[in-house]
């Protein structure tokens, strides 16, 4: 991977997107990485989630979030990528990067583009709970000897 | 064949729709996206609450008005609150 | 590498940090990697950073920006990993990470740890230039021609 | 051997002093930590500009008081401001 805006189904690699993220000049480098949490729910511990995406609306909205990131906070290296489909419990939804040349406006430019990654991008997640076993009834001491 | 908006379902609005896609049937000169938008949850009683959260997608644009006129042949997509991350 | 603070003059690998960084629950990562920039100096252009430390001080109170970012900031996982000897440019020298349940948490505990690394650890860098080239004088062009 | 203290200079101090490592003789009782750093100064003049930016490292432990004594076999470190990242 080379790119900046990438939706894709298959695991995201930090070691690539540290390879995106550099250039002459490029002192001061943010990654975030989003993983999925194993949250309890009503319908038990999440095992799972689906993403799926508006994914051409979403290419574009991410897009144009890299132009504003680079225009406002000088990151002339950026990473946006996200997967979809089925991810487990541990493993990375998503890798937000920025490259600049000193590490405040990195900093700022990836935590600007993962909050607007969430509010803007047309992606959505539906957990998958494995049901917490119900406990069984212990089983039953009679007193004494019952009949039948 | 009559003429159609398909209606694209994500999320939330999929699951209570039971359904990704629809083919709805809409007049030749069609509709304005409010009427639209109140004919979906009347037919579709489990989507009718989350309709005032979601955002709507005319042809790969975001649209705002209610006004605006949805033609058959257009794309429509009812967008819920985003969750990536 | 499986340790949060980690001194080295071998190479600094985010691959590695994003192991150290995981855990269940751990929902956010942030790392941050510092490179070395190709300044302009008086001396002329920095091709490398020739990195020194009081080592045995500066592990200690690498462990205790470990234990201060726990508690401050709930930061369950961490990497302060930094090299020395000499680091040429485009290199990372510095390795920062902190993983937490939630993203805000964990890109304030990378930030706190990398500004307090910069300004308490006993570490410190020579820079070696390469001079620019003195400019040529032009090839004198004479006037018609001259004797001898 | 007569009593010393290990000097252990870094970055810009060492380089001042051209030599990262000095043993230093002291009386058998030592000296406050200010006496040492003001002979350190006179004896590398070009060290003495940099020693107010220094912080002060007494066999492991930063110290702030020059009236702190140092004593033979003591290890003492010269750290100007730090420079890591």
């Amino acid at each position: 991977m080379t790119v900046s805006v990438h939706l894709t189904r298959r695991p995201l690699s930090v070691a690539a997107a540290m390879r995106v993220l550099s250039g002459p000049g490029l002192g001061g480098v943010v990654v975030f990485a989003g993983r999925v949490r194993p949250d309890r729910t009503p319908a038990g511990r999440v095992t799972k989630l689906e993403y799926e995406g508006d994914l051409a609306l979403a290419r574009s909205v991410l897009a144009d979030l890299e132009r504003t990131a680079q225009r406002r906070f000088g990151a002339v290296r950026i990473v946006l990528w996200h997967r979809f489909g089925t991810i487990k419990v541990g493993e990375v939804s998503v890798l937000v990067g920025a490259a600049c040349g000193h590490r405040s406006a990195a900093f700022d430019a990836a935590r600007y583009l993962i909050e607007e990654l969430k509010r803007s991008v047309p992606i959505w997640k539906t957990e998958r709970a494995r049901p917490a076993r119900r406990p069984r009834r212990p089983p039953y001491r009679r007193r004494g000897r019952a009949s039948g | 064949m009559a003429p159609r908006v398909t209606i694209l379902l994500f999320a939330t609005a999929r699951l209570a729709a039971g359904a990704s896609e629809l083919r709805w049937p809409v007049e030749p000169g069609g509709l304005p996206l409010g009427s639209l938008v109140r004919s979906l949850g009347s037919r579709y009683p489990k989507l009718a609450p989350i309709l005032p959260t979601c955002r709507f997608v005319l042809n790969g644009r975001y649209v705002v008005s209610r006004a605006t006129r949805v033609r058959p042949g257009d794309k429509f997509a009812v967008h819920p609150p985003y969750g990536g991350g």
